[in-house]
Parts: C-alpha cells; sequence; structure tokens
C-alpha cells in the first residue's frame, strides 16, 4: 500500500515500532486500519460473490445438478452471511475508519486500540465461520437460520449451525466495539466549530448507522444464546416438545434484522450525500432534512420487523399496524431520494465514476424501494413472500443501493487513501458492465417471483415457466463478476502505477480534502476551526458566502494548493512535535484470545471448555490486562 | 475522458431502465402453473387485485422519478457552456414539503384498500356450509385430513368447486410455508402453532403448490396439488376415500399386502383395515388413487413407485425414508399392492 | 460478555472534547443503553414463557422469596458502598476508597455465593437447565446477570489492585466513578428481575 | 500516565464535585429508602388482600427503586444531560418492543 512508506516512517526513536508487516499488524491508527478493513472485506465480498455464481449455475437450467441439495442451502446461506457480515459492513466500517476522523478534524478515533481490536476481532471471527467449510459442512439454513431447522434434531448432520452461532457472536462483538468506537468519536472528537449541524452527511450516517447497531445487536446476540444454549446444553428456547413457540427466534431475529437493513443502507446514503454535492459543485440540498431523515429512518428502524413475518399468522391488526408503519418508513426515504436530485440540479456535474455509482445508486436503490412498498402490503406480501420477488427486491436495496453507494465512496476516497486516482475508463467499463448485469440477473427475479418461485429451491421442474428467466439471471451474475474483475484489476494497477492525485483531485467541500493525499499519520498540522458547514469550499470560494458567519481561512497543513511537499514524506508528527498513540499489540492478543475462546467452545462442544477454551480465556485476560495497564506515551 | 461518448451511454441506461420494465410487464401476468397473477378464487383475485394496484403506483413513480432523474443530469452535466459555478442553493421550503406529503397521500392511497384486503381475508368461513381442511407440513411432504368425515390423504387436496374452505396450517416438525399461488395466500406452518386461512376455487381443474419455507435437504422437493372437483365428484371421491379396502386375493397383490404388513412399512405407514397405524409417513390408506408420489415429484406410475421404493432418497434426497434394498420381487409386490388401493 | 470487561476502563488517557466529557464515560453510558436491550430480551424471553412449562418443577414451588429477599437486599447495598468509595475518591481519601472497593466486591461475591447456592439447590429440587422452559429460561436470565456481577467483582478488584499498583493518583475519581456506572446498572438489572421473575404472582 | 492524565481527571473531579454531589449521609438515607422499598415488595408478596393489586404495585415499586439509583448512585439527577439521553433512550426502546412482543405472544392489542 502507498501509505506504508509515510506512516512507518513517522514513529519517533523513543517510542515503539514496528517494521514491515508488523507495523501493520499492530497499528492503531485508523487509516491504516480502515485499509487493512477494507483489503479484507474486498475479499470476502470475492467470496460471497464465487458462492453466488455456484448458486446461480446450479438454478441456470431445470433439474441442475451443478451442486447437490445439501451444498446449496450451504452456498446461499453462506453467500448471504458473508455479503452481510464479513463484506458489506465492515467495508462500510473502513470508511467509517478512514473519512470520519478526517471529516470531524480529528487525529485519531477515540479509542486507538479498541479500533484495532474490532478489526482482528472482524477477522478471526470471519476465518471462524468460513472455516465450517473444513469440518464437515458450512451452515445451511439460510442466514436469517429459522428457529427451528436450525436445531439439533433437524441439523445435526454437520456443525454448520455452531460455527454460524459463534462466528456470529465473535463478529457481532467486533461490530459493537467499532460502533461504540465512532459514537464517542463522533460525539467527542469533532474539531472546534464542527456543531452536529455542520457535520458531512457520511459522518451523520455513520452516527445513526453506530447507535443502531449499539441497540441492535444485543437483541440478535440474545437470540444466539439462546440457539447456542439449545445446541450446546440441551436448553428449549425453541423446542416445540417442550410447549416453546419457534416463532421466538423470528422476532428476535428481525428485531434485530430490520435495522440491519439500515445498518447496511445508511453508510451509502451518507456516501452519496457527500458524493453528489462535490460532483455538482452545489452544497447539499435541503442538508438538515437529509440529516434527519436518517434519524427518522433510524428511529422508524425499531417499529416495522413485523414486515418479515406477515406469512406467520400473527392477525389482522398485527399485520395492519406493522403495514402502515412500513408504508410510513418510506416517506423520509422518497425524501432523500428527491434530496439528491435536488442537489444535481443545477450543477455543473463532473461526469466521474464516483458521481456514475451516485447516480446509480438513486437509479436502483428506487426500484428497490417502490417493490418495497409493494411488500409493505400484507395481501400483496402474501402472494410475494418466500419467493423471488423478495430475492429481487433485496437485492435491489443491499446490491443496487449499499453496493452501489459503496463502490461510489471507493472511487471517490481511493485518492486521498492511496495518493493515487483510480482509472477512469475502466472505473466507468466497471459501472456500465456492472449496472447492466445487476439488473440482468434481479430485474427478471420479480418475474420469478410473481410467477410462483420458491427462494432456496436447490431445483425447479421444467415446465414452470421459470426457465428463460433463470437462464438470464444466471447470465446477468457472471456479468456482475466480469464487471468486478474488472474493479480488482483497475485497483490492483492504479494503486501501484494510478496517475497522482494531489490533496483535493475532486475539488472537495469537506475537511478530508484538506490535507495530502495519502494523509500523514496526524492527520492535521493542526486542528482546523470549522466556520462553515462546508469548511473547505468555504475556504476556497469564500465569494459563494456559504459561511455561518464571515468565512476566514482555514488553518491547513502547509497550505491547501502547493501540497505537492508531501508526495514524499513532509514533517513527521515528532518534528511537529504532534504525540500520536504508540502501536500496541495487546488489541489482538486479545482479539485472538477471544476468537480462541469460541472455538474452543466449538471444537470441544463444550461443557466442558476444550484446552482452546482455556487457552483463548487465558489470552484473552492477558490482552486485555496488559492493554488496561499498558504505560501510554504520548499525548 | 468520458465525456464525448457520454450522450449514447446514458441513452443505453435510459433504454436500459425501459428494457426492464417491459421485461416486468411482459413476464408478469401468464399461464404458468404457479403463476401469481392469474387467480381462480376470490381470496387470489383480491391479492392479485391489491398487488396490481399498487404495481402500476409504483410503476408511475418509477417513470416519474427516473425520468427526471435522467433529465436532470443530461441537462446540468459538465460541458462547454456549462461549466461555471452553478448557485450554491441550500434548499427550498415549498419543495420539501410538496414531496413530504405527495408521498404521503400516495401511501394513504395504498394503504386503505390494504386495510379492507386484510379484513376480508382475514374473515374465516365458519359454519356447517364451510369445508374445513387440515394442512400438516411435513420433511417433506403434505398431509391433509378432513376432520368433519375422517379423511386423510397426503400429497393432493380435493376441493368442491365454489365453495369456501377454512384451512388449519400445522407443521409435525420444523416450519414450512403452504401456497398455492393460484388460489391465494400463503401462510407459514409453525410448530405449536395453529393458523388460519380459507381459499375458494372457482373453477375446476389442478392446481400446483408447494412449501416456501426452507424446511431442509429436499425443501425443494415439497410439492403439492389441488385437485378441484364438481360437488358430485368430490362427493364421489370423499365417499371412495372413507371405505375401507378389502384384505386382497390376488396373488401378486397378497404378497404385497404380506411384505407391507410384515416389512418395516408399519412403522411409519397407516392402512385402514390393517395392524399398519402408524401416523410418521403419508397415509396409504387409497394411495392407487393418487395421480402424484413422493412428495408430488413423479407422476404415480408402477415404474415410478418401483424407482421410489428401490431407493427413497435417491429419488428425494434426505427422504426421512430410507432404503430397505427391497429385493426386486419384493418391490414388484409391494407395487402391485400399493396401486391397488383406489 | 468481552464487551462488558473492556468497556470499563480502555484507552488510559483523554485528550481535550468536544463535549468536554470524558471519552471512557460517554463510552459506557452508551454500553450500558446497548445492556438494556440485552437483558430487556432475556426478560422478554423470560415473561413470554412464563408459565408455559409443560412439566414441573414450577416457579412457585420452587422459590425461597425470603432467601433471595436477602441476597438482592446484599446488592442493593453493595450500590451504597459502591457510591461511599467514589465519595472517598472525591475526598481523595485512598484509604476509605479501597475499603469501599472491598467491601463492594464482598457483597458481590456474597450474592454470586449465594446465587450458586441458589441454583444448586434448584437442581437438587429436579429444576435443570432442560428440564423444561422455566429452567431454561430462569437459568439462562439469572446466569448472565450473575456472569455481569462476576465481571463487576474482577473490576472492583483490579481497581483496588491498581490504586496500589499507583495506577489511581489521588484525586482520580474516573475509573472509579466509570465502574461504579457499570456496577449500579447491574444493581437495577437484578432490581428488575427480583421483581418480575421472584415476586409477580405465578 | 502523563501528568495531563492527572490534570484531566482532577478537572473532572473537580467538575464532578461542582455538580453538588450528595454526600455520604444522603447516599445512606437513600440506600435506607431503597431497603424500605425492598421490604415493602416483600410484603406485598405475601398480603393476600392486595392480590388484585399486587402486579401494579410491584411493578411501580421497582420502577421507583430502579429510578433512585439511577438518578442519584448513578448521578444521573446531577450529571450531563447528554448521558440521561444515552440511557433512558434505549431504555424506552428496550421497554416498547418487550410490551409489543408480549402483546403479540399473548394475542391481545397488536397480537388480537
Amino acid at each position: 500500500m502507498a501509505t506504508a512508506e509515510h506512516t512507518t516512517a513517522t514513529s519517533h526513536p523513543k517510542h515503539r515500532r514496528f517494521g514491515g508487516i508488523w507495523s501493520w499488524v499492530f497499528t492503531v491508527d485508523h487509516k491504516r486500519i480502515g485499509i487493512l478493513y477494507l483489503v479484507t472485506a474486498i475479499f470476502f465480498f470475492l467470496v460471497g460473490g464465487l458462492e453466488a455464481l455456484l448458486v446461480r449455475s446450479q438454478l441456470a437450467f431445470p433439474g441442475g445438478t451443478v451442486v447437490g441439495p445439501d451444498t446449496f442451502n450451504e452456498l446461499f446461506t453462506m453467500h448471504a452471511t458473508t455479503m452481510v457480515f464479513l463484506s458489506l459492513m465492515p467495508m462500510s466500517v473502513s470508511f467509517f475508519n478512514i473519512v470520519v476522523p478526517l471529516q470531524i478534524g480529528a487525529r485519531d478515533v477515540a479509542f486507538p486500540r479498541l479500533n484495532a481490536f474490532s478489526y482482528w476481532v472482524y477477522l478471526f471471527g470471519a476465518l471462524l465461520l468460513n472455516s465450517s467449510y473444513l469440518f464437515g459442512g458450512a451452515p445451511n439454513a439460510g442466514w436469517f437460520g429459522y428457529a427451528n431447522l436450525t436445531e439439533l434434531p433437524f441439523n445435526n448432520a454437520t456443525h454448520g449451525i455452531d460455527f454460524w452461532v459463534l462466528g456470529l457472536q465473535v463478529l457481532g462483538v467486533s461490530s459493537m466495539a467499532g460502533a461504540f468506537n465512532f459514537l464517542v468519536t463522533i460525539v467527542n472528537c469533532r474539531a472546534p466549530g464542527m456543531t452536529f449541524m455542520r457535520m458531512p452527511l457520511f459522518t451523520w450516517m455513520t452516527l445513526v448507522t453506530s447507535f443502531l447497531l449499539v441497540f441492535a445487536f444485543p437483541v440478535l446476540t440474545v437470540g444466539l444464546i439462546e440457539l447456542m444454549f439449545d445446541r450446546f446444553f440441551g436448553t428449549n428456547f425453541f423446542n416445540p416438545a417442550a410447549g416453546a413457540d419457534p416463532i421466538l427466534w423470528q422476532h428476535l431475529f428481525w428485531l434485530f434484522g430490520h435495522p440491519e437493513v439500515y445498518i447496511l443502507i445508511l453508510p451509502a446514503m451518507g456516501i452519496v450525500s457527500d458524493v453528489l454535492p462535490t460532483f455538482s459543485r452545489k452544497p447539499l440540498f435541503g442538508y438538515p432534512v437529509v440529516a434527519y431523515s436518517g434519524v427518522a429512518i433510524g428511529f422508524m428502524a425499531w417499529g416495522v420487523w413485523v414486515h418479515h413475518m406477515f406469512t406467520a399468522g400473527l392477525g389482522p391488526v398485527a399485520d395492519a399496524v406493522f403495514s402502515l408503519t412500513t408504508m410510513l418508513i418510506a416517506v423520509p426515504t422518497g425524501i432523500k431520494i428527491f434530496n439528491w436530485i435536488g442537489t444535481i440540479w443545477g450543477g455543473t456535474l463532473n461526469m466521474k465514476t464516483p458521481l456514475y455509482f451516485a447516480l446509480g445508486f438513486i437509479a436502483m436503490f428506487t426500484i428497490g424501494g417502490l417493490s418495497g412498498v409493494m411488500l409493505a402490503s400484507p395481501p400483496a406480501d402474501w402472494l410475494e413472500a418466500d419467493t423471488y420477488f423478495v430475492v429481487a427486491h433485496l437485492h435491489y436495496v443491499l446490491f443496487g443501493g449499499t453496493i452501489y453507494g459503496l463502490f461510489a465512496g471507493i472511487y471517490y476516497w481511493f485518492p486521498k487513501v492511496t495518493g493515487r486516482m483510480l482509472d477512469e475508463t475502466f472505473g466507468l467499463i466497471h459501472f456500465w458492465l456492472m449496472t447492466i448485469g445487476f439488473n440482468l440477473t434481479f430485474a427478471p427475479m420479480h418475474v420469478l417471483g410473481m410467477d410462483g418461485m420458491p427462494r432456496r429451491i436447490y431445483t425447479y421442474p421444467t415446465g414452470m415457466g421459470w426457465d428463460l428467466w433463470n437462464l438470464v439471471a444466471t447470465i446477468g451474475a457472471f456479468t456482475i463478476g466480469a464487471s468486478i474483475l474488472v474493479f480488482v484489476y483497475n485497483a490492483m494497477s492504479s494503486v501501484r502505477f494510478g496517475k497522482r492525485a494531489g490533496a483535493d483531485p475532486w475539488d472537495g467541500r469537506t475537511l478530508e480534502w484538506m490535507i495530502p493525499s495519502p494523509p500523514p499519520d496526524y492527520n492535521f498540522v493542526q486542528i482546523p476551526y470549522v466556520h462553515g458547514r462546508e469548511p473547505l469550499w468555504l475556504e476556497k470560494h469564500p465569494e459563494t458566502g456559504l459561511g455561518h458567519g464571515h468565512p476566514v481561512p482555514v488553518p491547513i497543513a502547509g497550505g491547501a494548493p502547493e501540497l505537492g511537499e508531501y508526495a514524499n514524506g513532509g514533517p513527521t508528527a515528532d518534528d511537529l512535535g504532534i504525540h500520536l498513540p504508540d502501536p500496541s499489540y495487546y488489541p489482538f492478543i486479545a482479539a485472538l484470545g477471544l476468537a480462541l475462546t469460541f472455538a474452543g467452545l466449538l471444537i470441544g462442544k463444550a461443557p466442558p471448555p476444550s484446552w482452546m477454551s482455556v487457552v483463548g480465556l487465558l489470552c484473552l485476560f492477558y490482552g486485555v490486562y496488559g492493554w488496561i495497564f499498558e504505560p501510554v506515551t504520548g499525548y | 475522458m468520458g465525456f464525448r461518448i457520454r450522450p449514447p451511454k446514458g441513452l443505453a441506461f435510459l433504454l436500459l431502465i425501459i428494457a426492464v420494465l417491459v421485461l416486468f410487464l411482459t413476464g408478469c401476468a401468464s399461464n404458468d402453473p404457479q403463476n401469481a397473477l392469474t387467480p381462480v378464487g376470490p381470496v387470489g383475485q383480491m391479492e392479485a387485485g391489491l398487488f396490481t394496484t399498487i404495481f402500476w403506483i409504483a410503476v408511475v413513480v418509477f417513470i416519474i422519478v427516473e425520468a427526471l432523474l435522467l433529465y436532470t443530469v443530461f441537462r446540468f452535466r459538465r460541458r462547454p457552456g456549462n461549466d461555471g459555478m452553478p448557485a450554491q442553493t441550500h434548499g427550498n421550503t415549498a419543495l420539501e414539503l410538496t414531496w413530504t406529503i405527495i408521498p404521503v397521500l400516495i401511501l394513504v392511497g395504498i394503504a386503505v384498500p390494504t386495510l379492507t384486503t386484510i379484513a376480508s381475508a382475514s374473515n374465516i368461513p365458519t359454519g356447517p356450509n364451510a369445508l374445513k381442511v387440515g394442512v400438516v407440513g411435513h420433511q417433506w411432504w403434505w398431509e391433509f385430513d378432513y376432520p368433519s368425515q375422517g379423511v386423510v390423504t397426503a400429497d393432493e387436496l380435493h376441493l368442491p368447486v365454489g365453495t369456501k374452505v377454512a384451512l388449519t396450517i400445522q407443521s409435525a416438525d420444523v416450519i414450512h410455508s403452504f401456497w398455492v399461488p393460484k388460489l391465494g395466500g400463503k401462510m407459514q406452518a409453525i410448530p405449536n402453532q395453529v393458523n388460519q386461512m380459507w381459499l375458494q376455487a372457482d373453477e375446476i381443474g389442478t392446481f400446483d403448490g408447494q412449501c416456501y419455507q426452507l424446511c431442509g435437504t429436499s425443501h425443494a422437493n415439497m410439492r403439492f396439488k389441488v385437485i378441484v372437483q364438481s360437488q358430485a365428484d368430490f362427493d364421489k371421491w370423499m365417499a371412495d376415500q372413507k371405505t375401507v379396502p378389502a384384505k386382497p386375493t390376488a396373488a401378486e397383490i397378497a404378497k404385497g399386502y404380506q411384505v407391507f404388513t410384515t416389512g418395516p412399512c408399519v412403522g411409519c405407514h397407516t392402512i385402514e383395515g390393517t395392524d399398519a397405524k402408524a401416523k410418521i409417513g403419508p397415509n396409504l390408506t387409497h394411495f392407487g388413487s393418487r395421480t402424484t408420489i413422493a412428495g408430488a415429484i413423479m407422476e404415480n406410475n408402477p415404474q415410478n413407485l418401483a424407482k421410489w421404493l428401490e431407493d427413497p432418497p435417491a429419488v428425494k434426497p434426505g427422504s426421512l425414508m430410507p432404503n430397505y434394498h427391497l429385493t426386486k420381487d419384493q418391490v414388484t409386490a409391494l407395487v402391485a399392492y400399493l396401486e391397488s388401493l383406489k | 460478555m468481552a464487551e462488558a470487561s473492556l468497556a470499563g476502563h480502555l484507552e488510559a488517557h483523554e485528550p481535550e472534547t468536544t463535549t468536554g466529557l470524558n471519552h471512557r464515560k460517554v463510552l459506557m453510558w452508551i454500553f450500558l443503553g446497548s445492556e438494556c436491550l440485552f437483558f430487556g430480551s432475556l426478560i422478554s424471553t423470560y415473561l413470554i414463557y412464563r408459565n408455559r412449562s409443560l412439566v414441573g418443577p414450577f416457579p412457585q414451588d420452587t422459590f425461597d422469596i425470603p432467601y433471595t429477599s436477602v441476597s438482592s437486599f446484599v446488592l442493593l447495598m453493595s450500590s451504597l458502598t459502591m457510591v461511599l468509595a467514589l465519595a472517598a475518591a472525591h475526598r481523595r481519601n485512598l484509604a476509605q476508597m479501597r475499603l469501599w472497593l472491598l467491601t463492594t466486591a464482598l457483597l458481590g461475591t456474597v450474592f454470586i455465593g449465594g446465587q450458586v447456592y441458589e441454583f444448586t439447590s434448584f437442581v437438587n429440587h429436579g429444576l435443570s437447565l432442560s428440564k423444561n422452559l422455566f429452567g431454561t429460561t430462569f437459568f439462562v436470565l439469572t446466569g448472565f446477570h450473575g456472569a455481569h456481577v462476576t465481571v463487576g467483582v474482577i473490576i472492583m478488584l483490579s481497581l483496588v489492585f491498581n490504586s496500589w499498583r499507583g495506577g489511581i493518583k489521588e484525586g482520580e475519581t474516573l475509573g472509579i466513578e466509570i465502574a461504579g456506572l457499570y456496577w449500579h446498572f447491574v444493581d437495577v438489572v437484578w432490581i428488575v428481575i427480583f421483581t418480575v421473575v421472584y415476586l409477580l404472582p405465578y | 500516565m502523563s501528568e495531563t492524565n492527572a490534570v484531566s481527571s482532577s478537572k473532572e473531579s473537580r467538575a464532578v464535585r461542582e455538580n453538588l454531589h450528595p454526600g455520604n449521609w444522603e447516599y445512606v438515607q437513600i440506600a435506607v429508602v431503597l431497603a424500605i422499598i425492598t421490604g415493602a415488595e416483600v410484603m406485598v408478596y405475601y398480603q393476600e388482600a392486595v392480590r388484585s393489586l399486587i402486579v401494579p404495585i410491584l411493578l411501580i415499586l421497582s420502577a421507583c427503586k430502579f429510578t433512585l439509583v439511577a438518578m442519584f448512585f448513578m448521578h444521573l439527577k446531577f450529571d450531563n444531560r447528554i448521558f440521561s439521553i444515552f440511557f433512558s433512550g434505549p431504555l424506552v426502546l428496550a421497554f416498547a418492543v418487550m410490551m409489543a412482543v408480549l402483546s403479540l405472544f399473548h394475542r391481545v392489542l397488536l397480537g388480537a
């Protein structure tokens, strides 16, 4: 990575220092942790994509024989679990890491070592989950693993579900730790003058997302604990024979699961809300409305979970009430879309790849939103539920929405992270190939759904009228695959040979574009004083009069334009007398300990915990205690 | 780059969206066996009707939004003559109110029919003239019983045309989901829970359904048929179902009877008039009268039945009926016996 | 519950903050917020399955209200000793602070001991994790609360340990205050559990 | 630990003292009240007379205990409002969700 030289160069002799690979393993620098998150998330994005391609190959023709039924169940379960928990969420987190501290004018996150801990827990959790492939079989009950199909009497052929339960617990620890960190960071580490109503929209959405995470994840944690106890210790939480209601799992899961949907989409909405103004050279239209509609979505997310259970027979009142709340949530969503159009209206659109993806987001997400309204009406939902219509809807939201938004973010901030531009031509090829492939894959699934094709079937007879559309969808899926390869090539070549970006390649408006690309590890030579909503724009174009209060030039490292001097190094933190937290290996050890503890449970099928859990626990306690009592030099 | 060749790309984008829409419109309503938008009963009709209403509203909104988006992009893209500093507008309260209120009104328009439809769908018919049917999901086949008539069958639900049917939906093991697309509804079968819905078929014929909730290895092979008959045919069928089959006499059949009653079959299956009274597998009393076997994935004929008996898991992966390694003539005998159970 | 053991005391130093509030304290309050959802879900599960057991033993012939009242009282009083420890720290009186911290840890330990005894006697009554829904939900709910108390005791002891190591300087009250927040939260959770699980008539 | 730490923390403790925390005596008084309420709860449990009202009575009593501890022992009454928001927000949320799920399971209100 291009940043390596810059950041390692700057640790002072008297400080603990690690070279080479260790400088990454023990780093507590939010930018490097962000890069680790991004690379890992993209890796798992490819893994999940591969699983999807296998699923599509199996369904390309009636009576497909590419994989067997059990493997098929494992594939779609792991595809969804991987994409949601190992790819999209961490990719958002990587942007929280890289961008948020820069956007609010901070030197790092509030808890740098907790930040490192989150990443390593995420990595180990992801490995734990995927190692299930090696130990007999992967999880096979779908990503929302409805009890009691996940219970031992019906799922004891492999330990897949055990891996799923424990893997998700570990990943939960990571997401929670990360979310706590960003909440404190945004509340407490904003530069002077950076009031909440001056925060860039991406930071706003990070705030909302983190709140959703810390409040929604415990509900899933409880569900997983109950399932784990059922499987490991013979409890009866979801055991009908003991009088339990398996439907309890559906409530617990969707109480988490629906906020989770917004956890996945809100960061992408934040990215789009930052990209559109930059590339139309206009401020975001209706900033407060967009921000508050995000908050409103965050609140409403808690009142709609039952719309995932309209076919569970909860009764007409429940169906009616939750149908209304669900329709209501379309209002703030629509408001965002109209404000985005309002933002580009009257601008001078600089048609670069990030803008293409941001516009693609609006176009595709609108479709997902509209099919969402169709699912919000129970009688219509009774026709659509658990058919391919739902598969189409959720992909228009999570692919057409989240993934488009995240790609917009990647093309937008790649120069900031690496100091080099991603290639435009390949970028546009990627965009158009992906857009065509995406619509080829998922638009036909609406048709398949209304033609009665159930989701999660490994085979279907011919003569159902599903043959053509399945084939089209499969062709589309491989087109998407090709587009992703284009992206991977583009990223790998640009990171080495891409043209130099400079501090502000897009004529940006927010603080991150004030500092060199890649930023020095201390980010800001001098913490800027923020006078307006778009500090950099305000400083570059005082005449546009966006300053709340009269525009005063914001102090910038070496002055904004001639930042080329930083291309190779520039002053180090110690030259400038800035103290940064030292790298630390305790978070790594603690994370390893945590993962080992859970893995041990699994391999030993506790009780009693196998030796692995014991080692893990020791590791964890050593890590935590070392962490707490670690003498902190710096500051 | 990109800037001179943009318009064609933009057009491609536009055409793409239109193409998608056209595919959707043409593809949706068809006569395919499990098409949900060509229902033959009142429940399905009101649901499909509501779907269509919302769909067209969505299409209108879709066209407006996407057209607005594309128009904005083409009109305001940077090009010679449009590369200056745009006006730095912040927002417009009137606009914000407009695009808050209009969606709310649209949603009210959707909510009203939604609520009325929920009401009529949840109005389960009761009383003597409503036919009661119990549906029980099993891994991976459907059990149908007529409590008032004391008849139990599997994989094929017989209904009289034009009659309101009150269904109770339950599960014997994991969560399943019951849906006959042409008749409407969809209801999960959940252990320890009795869900209710009602259906009515207004057309004589055979309609397909299957399980819509992932329920394990052979979720895809958990199909069933709804056979809608005239009242007379239905009554005749019901009468046949009530008769207890006589002890067979013909040699081959008697041999099959012997194999069945002394073999492992009795451990799971019921055949009225024999000692086989177990309720784990499908009730086979009138097996010969069914048109399909093995979760309605195969036509019911001697060849298929033999294939099934020789190695059930090979036909239906994960099938709870294991391969008993029956000998060739045991299979032939069983086939003869079971097919004789009309 | 890795978060629980971590959240008590994380990064050991803070720069000036935007709100003037301490990072760790903000973190602890948000953490307690998310704990509300955690125990909320566990308690909901208990209430959903209340009186749903198919076989005994049932709550009414298992609980020993006087006994549990006493142990609840013990935990309640540990909250008092906790604030006294904080007050002592405010008065820069390290000796008293340690004394009250140790008392808190002791009371916590007594509570845990009591719970262990209670669990054993219930098991002897024939109530086990897998016996019925009551056993399942009761042991898991109160067990996780017990785990939280245990973590609290460990935090108290490490605070005392740390103060001997000179880690807690005169007048530094933050660590104690934050640990206190956690401790009081565990206490209020028990206030709810005691009422909802033990006292409400079956 | 750097001395900046000691500085910031002593500043913190000053800030805390400026919040006019109650002294030991007030703390003991509150503890006594808590003890009395607990006693009352147990008494109510044994009162056949109030059987019909027992549920609301017990819930109110424990709510009082909860509030007392949160307000005084956890200093929410004296501390920055943002803490009260961070805590009471999810508390209310948890309670609301709990009620909704229970009503769905017991087939009343939402679940009717």
